[in-house]
């Protein structure tokens, strides 16, 4: 930490401590000139900024101006005060996982994965899943402690319902990527209310991942974990492993 | 800049390829589909929904497939009923709609008069793409042709209206090509919505009614700024010759349209998509709708480096269905990408290599290249510079149809000002260093030739295994996109049919006949 | 303008109208991690947005952590009560400017140009003085209409007074680039004191330009007009004229 | 990547260089200035301000010259104290500073126990400055030198301790070089303020305390990333030796260091310029400090394609003063900059061709590239892809020296993501394009070698014209940067004075020596 930082009031660093310098820019529908400015300026002050340099109004057509703006904002952030939900990894690798699931659960984990709804992107779940895993970090199904089924895309919430049935799963892996207009909100709150409908929500370790994925908000959608952007495979195995094992005991 | 390629291998592959074709041209040439039968349905002019919200076109092919009469092909049906009932195919199809008839069921008529019902149909509804055709032309012509690289932006707000409005201002920025990217899922479906639409996530539906609106509010702003430009949608899923069939009836310029996209994709059925496809692109190749293919995937769901020849390979594929379907090689916007990690050590230079393969090995086409995606980030600013260095390679190596990156795509479709500040990227890098592309060479056995060397190698001898097992158990083995679909699976195999031996498309054939005799 | 468009509360428009969104990007002096993350969401949150996406939050050394955030503002604007305060600019040219000024005050208006205090910037005043002009637009220098003594930079404000005198200038032509720290405002304010001071600051048209400088800050600090970035020579001959005119009738 | 220079030219401008820059050291070499004894006075370890605040090497200076006794050179009054006084060189000053005595009022003591003094005096010293010059090579060879082109940032908050958290923060991202900019005007200081400071605009203070702090920090954070980090100042201005000397004892690794810079953009008195330029080019010489000549100024005054041989022609001229300094080529960071409009059509195969240029006529030198300021505007994105391709020539023409570019520089000095920003961006591009340097060939007579041949040609013609009025009144006629300064005003004229004939510069001497012999 900088020298001399007081953490009950941190602001933007910019140039110097507690400068508050903030970096904007957005487009408002109106065209370019000063009146166009000073509508910006206006917007930006309402929202705690002083030292406003609006350093680029343009005109990009269709009575639209784009803005960039440097400013300073008035705000501040107890950071001693802030309090994370946050998915607790336990630093555990694959030897100790296979161990410990082979030596207490004494069978495997079986786990399900799919993207569910009209969303097709599989490349984030198959990161996390298949072997080769991401970033040259090993996937779910190169530890022995799981038995991992893929179901791919665009599956339908109740037909994963129907297949973690089927295969008996104790892990159901979601992938939501397509976010525009809460697609994901809509699709993830289905699954829950057809896991909670078919009483078996409280058997299952339910996770959900995704770039725009925060544990927050897989948590108040009624799931166990959130993964974001960047999730390491390794990550979502020790989780599992670790909740399963705190389950069965 | 120049490749030192061994044409003698350049020949050898494109003979493979159409060997290849040849093989899946003979099954093609067998079948049709409910999708390629709808089609023939929407050129005779049949638009609208039943009281369910079914497209007539649906419910006409439903009607006659249900009753087993589709292996005959749907025109005969359709003029028959005209005949029989002094009515417009599209009075028909609304009949059948409200289910006061079925087309099987009437009567058949007069053979010789529902043949001159038939020819007649199909003369006026061929003229009238013919005219739509020769108009936009015409206006191209007249308003002129931008440089190249085209810019080439995407709209994909879900709402055609809001889509209109910002098509409109990246035009006023300079973009010579829009795109209207369709609502998630859509080509899952097997019919096409019917009406402008308002909702929609990760783009809007492809309705007849949104390119009319799109290519109207286009071909103003085309008058206002004096410069012609493009309109792009996408002809692949399970309707991939209505799409094309309803973009030459509204004057679209290019569709997104690959031979094997949908397949690996989308999963659909094999036989559909090879059926499908050979249609859409018969309509491309009368209408002169550029297509782009869509090889830029293969490399975001397997290693652009060590995967390279698979676009290379699938690139001539795609030629050769495109010859096959008759299309002059300037409407093919042979697909490909700027996708490599940006961390990768001389990753710039694969990119230049990988560029110039596919320029050098079709000349004649009109290649598209495609912006990075796969390792586009939340930083911006970098994904910032990550554009620069693609449109750097574009201009070098001289593509022609140029889709911009945007600083968010790995956040969301672009706003407003990504596409901005995106145009104003491209025009810069692209005046900034416009002939350099003339003025370097690179060194004989250096990294880019020989990179391009080896990638072109790699096609041949991947082609030659195709060769051997065919292009479907190909597939199979997940050749492309590290993708393996089955031929018997996938989305839409229920709506592949062999054809009757009275089996009858009148479109197909007249348009084949245009397009063979170059009368074009 | 977009139809439909309510301009009494416009706000930034991204994908649609009025969704409000904003780009922003700062620097918090935090360890990287999901602490930071949740601050900066709380910092920005307090500035009343909503659906904040942090699309990026980079250690970038320091105990400094980089954030790139998309939200959606809750503020909005009235644009149709939106003042602003302009030059106003005649559209006189050249041609036009010489006849008068020969016709009406029967002598060349004097001009003197300088860079002043510390600033070492001349490159922007020169393209308003110098013949040369700016992006093909003719300088002062170039229209009869003007006698121009250029100054350079680095002019002690005393001494520009001093040398106005001697010239008996009509007009003072201020160039202030660097702000850092406010100096240009220190350096501005002084000039005007000793105007006052000296009791001529009404027989003198005062002018300054700069890529930060505001028609309305300049007002503030006592100037009769300011011009900013993108300044074109011909507008500030002929707001000089078009007041030189004015006041001499 | 290789230009086809006429090499019979190449050796024509080199020569003519000389004989300019010959013409000019004979004028030097008669003369000496205020600074230049404040640095004799600074490497005899004398510092510290008097009760005015007054730096006592300019006390110590004014003392003699205001006597009338500076002709004979400062050494000598030292000296003679020394002894008179039997007191450090340093108690002589305070002394003076609290004006006990006059220097030039103390009995001249006997010849030889003066000189005697002198010898021990300059001896301990010049022994000092060796250990520090070896211990900062020792380091570099320990921690290994980072690849080229080395990653250069400023820092520039006007707080020496800002400062040095955010050089910390650069280090930690990969920056090679920090340079601390000064504040602004502190070039027009006839004396080095002294002490660490906390307030400047536009920069922090070059003062001794505040080099030292900086330099303790990046010696900290090289270890920590195991990475050699080097320290630039700025010696230009009023106080160029004398800089250089404070620089030389704090073991700085590199300086702003140019032959006409202060003349041309801080209106210096150029007899000033000269004389004061060749005693800090002795000491940059000497103490291994790499000198960055300042050509990046002449095109954000004068047009960058019109007038990039005045580029080529100061290049030149710079590197003659340079080795008159008995300064090896690997301490050389020619100075030159991507500084052309965007909006110019081809502006990249300008820059291209310049740097290129810049690069191949000066093979064992290490040229300092600085990136677009000029055209850089609000508009932070472009400026990003502007600084994009500025990183990219960088490494493709083979750059040494690579001062970073800012997204924001048409804004504020940089904050501290906009640092790291520019590092990642040219981390990504230096990294992506790394062979494309030596994969690339411009076309004979094609745009880039045109290009260089034509900046070449003229920038002979202009060394011709040159050599024939003499540099100083090519001054006058305002070739360099557009800008004219005439030969007998400007700033610290009354500061030069002609030798005495018993003028004696001993440190001066000594370093002569060791450097011409080559015994370093
Ligand atoms: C590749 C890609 C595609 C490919 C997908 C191929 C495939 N088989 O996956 C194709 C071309 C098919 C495609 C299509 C579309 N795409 Co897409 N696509 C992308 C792209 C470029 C990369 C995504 C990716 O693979 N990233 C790499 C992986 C490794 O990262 P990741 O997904 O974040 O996964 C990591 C974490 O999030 C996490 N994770 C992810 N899932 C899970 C699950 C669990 C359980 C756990 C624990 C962790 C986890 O772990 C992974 C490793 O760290 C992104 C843009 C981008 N750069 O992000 C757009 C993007 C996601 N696509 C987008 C859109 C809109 C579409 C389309 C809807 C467009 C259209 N209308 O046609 C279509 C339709 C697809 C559909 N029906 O869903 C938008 C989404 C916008 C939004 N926020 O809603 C994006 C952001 C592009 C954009 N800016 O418009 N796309
Ligand atoms: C060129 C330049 C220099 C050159 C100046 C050469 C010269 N003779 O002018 C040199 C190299 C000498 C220089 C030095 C410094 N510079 Co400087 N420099 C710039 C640079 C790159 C371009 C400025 C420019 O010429 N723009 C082009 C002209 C045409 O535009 P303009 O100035 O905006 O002028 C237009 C309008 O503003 C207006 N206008 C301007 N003046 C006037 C006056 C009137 C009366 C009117 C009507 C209109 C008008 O009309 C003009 C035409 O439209 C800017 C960065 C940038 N891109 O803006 C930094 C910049 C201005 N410099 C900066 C700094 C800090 C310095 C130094 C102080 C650094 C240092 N510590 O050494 C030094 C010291 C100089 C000093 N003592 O003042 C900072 C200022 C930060 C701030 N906001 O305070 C900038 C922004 C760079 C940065 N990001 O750090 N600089
Ligand atoms: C050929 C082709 N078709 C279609 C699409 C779009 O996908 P969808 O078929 O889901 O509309 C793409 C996307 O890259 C493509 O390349
Ligand atoms: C050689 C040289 N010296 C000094 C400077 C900095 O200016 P100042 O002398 O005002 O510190 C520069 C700036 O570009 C320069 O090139």
């Amino acid at each position: 930490m900088i020298p001399n930082l007081d953490l009950r009031s941190i602001k933007p660093y910019g140039d110097q401590a507690n400068d508050g310098m903030i970096q904007l820019s957005f487009t408002l529908p109106v065209p370019a000139g000063a009146k166009a400015r000073e509508a910006a300026k206006t917007l930006i002050a309402l929202m705690g900024f002083s030292d406003i340099q609006m350093v680029l109004s343009e005109d990009i057509g269709g009575d639209f101006t784009f803005f960039v703006v440097y400013a300073k904002t008035n705000k501040y952030v107890d950071y001693t005060s802030i309090k994370t939900l946050e998915v607790e990894i336990p630093k555990i690798v694959i030897e100790e996982i296979n161990d410990k699931i082979s030596k207490y659960l004494k069978r495997q984990v079986v786990i399900i994965g799919a993207t569910i709804g009209s969303d097709a992107h599989t490349i984030g779940l198959d990161s996390i899943l298949n072997m080769k895993g991401y970033h040259g970090d090993s996937g779910l199904e190169r530890y022995k402690a799981f038995k991992v089924y893929n179901l791919g895309s665009q599956i339908p919430p109740l037909e994963l319902v129907k297949k973690s049935r089927e295969y008996k799963a104790d892990v159901i892996l979601v992938s939501q990527i397509v976010t525009q207009r809460e697609i994901h909100i809509k699709q993830l709150t289905e699954l829950v209310d057809i896991l909670d409908a078919e009483k078996i929500r409280d058997k299952i370790l339910l996770i959900v991942g995704g770039p725009r994925i925060t544990h927050e908000l897989a948590v108040e959608l009624g799931y166990d974990a959130g993964f974001g952007a960047g999730t390491m495979p390794s990550d979502v195995a020790a989780y599992i492993a670790d909740r399963i094992l705190k389950k069965s005991s | 800049m120049h490749l030192d390629l061994d044409q003698n291998l350049v020949r050898k592959a494109r003979e493979l390829a159409k060997e290849i074709t040849d093989d899946v041209q003979k099954f093609i040439d067998l079948r049709s589909t409910d999708s390629v039968e709808r089609t023939v349905v929407r050129v005779y002019g049949i638009d609208g929904v039943d009281a369910d919200g079914i497209p007539l076109p649906n419910s006409v092919v439903y009607d006659v497939k249900s009753r087993d009469g589709l292996k005959r092909g749907i025109a005969y049906w359709i003029a028959n009923a005209c005949v029989a009932k002094s009515m417009s195919p599209q009075e028909v199809a609304e009949s059948v709609g409200k289910k006061e008839f079925s087309l099987v069921e009437i009567r058949p008529q007069k053979e010789s008069i529902v043949a001159e019902k038939i020819d007649e149909l199909t003369e006026s509804s061929i003229k009238q793409l013919e005219k739509i055709k020769r108009e936009r032309d015409e206006m191209l012509k007249e308003l002129g042709d931008p440089n190249q690289p085209y810019i080439y932006v995407i709209v994909a707000t879900g709402n055609i209206y809001e889509d209109v409005i910002q098509a409109k201002t990246a035009v006023s920025e300079g973009a010579d090509i829009i795109a209207v990217i369709r609502s998630t899922a859509q080509s899952l479906l097997d019919f096409i919505p019917f009406g402008p639409t308002t909702e929609g996530y990760g783009g809007t539906y492809a309705t007849q009614a949104n390119f009319r609106i799109m290519r109207k509010a286009l071909d103003e702003m085309a008058a206002k700024v004096g410069r012609y430009v493009r309109l792009t949608n996408y002809a692949s899923g399970l309707c991939m010759p209505e799409i094309s069939a309803i973009a030459a009836i509204e004057g679209l310029d290019m569709l997104l349209n690959d031979s094997m996209y949908g397949i690996l994709f989308r999963n659909i059925n094999m036989m559909r998509t090879f059926v499908d496809q050979h249609t859409s692109r018969l309509i491309c190749a009368f209408s002169h709708i550029t297509i782009n293919t869509g090889e830029d995937n293969y490399i975001k769901t397997s290693d652009p480096i060590d995967r390279a020849h698979t676009v290379t390979t699938s690139q001539l594929i795609n030629e050769q269905f495109a010859l096959k379907a008759g299309m002059e090689p300037k409407y093919m916007g042979i697909g490909h990408a700027f996708e490599i990690d940006p961390d990768v050590e001389n990753g710039l230079l694969y990119e230049i290599a990988h560029a110039l393969l596919t320029r050098s090995l079709f000349p004649q086409a009109t290649p598209k290249y495609m912006p990075p995606t796969r390792y586009m980030t939340g930083n911006i600013f970098k994904g910032y510079a990550q554009n620069t260095l693609y449109n750097l390679v574009s201009v070098m190596t001289g593509q022609s149809i140029h889709l911009l990156g945007m600083l968010t795509e790995a956040i969301h479709t672009p706003l407003v000002q990504d596409r901005y500040l995106a145009i104003s990227n491209a025009k810069y890098v692209f005046r900034n260093a416009k002939a350099l592309g003339e003025d370097v060479e690179f060194k004989k056995d250096g990294f880019v030739q020989e990179e391009a060397r080896k990638v072109l190698e790699n096609a041949v001898s991947l082609l030659e295994h195709i060769k051997s097992v065919g292009l479907m158990v190909s597939i199979e083995e997940g050749i492309f996109g590290d993708i393996s679909r089955k031929i018997d699976e996938g989305k839409g195999a229920d709506g592949v049919f062999v054809k009757g031996e009275d089996y009858y498309n009148p479109i197909i054939e007249k348009m084949e006949e245009i397009v063979r005799s170059g009368e074009l």
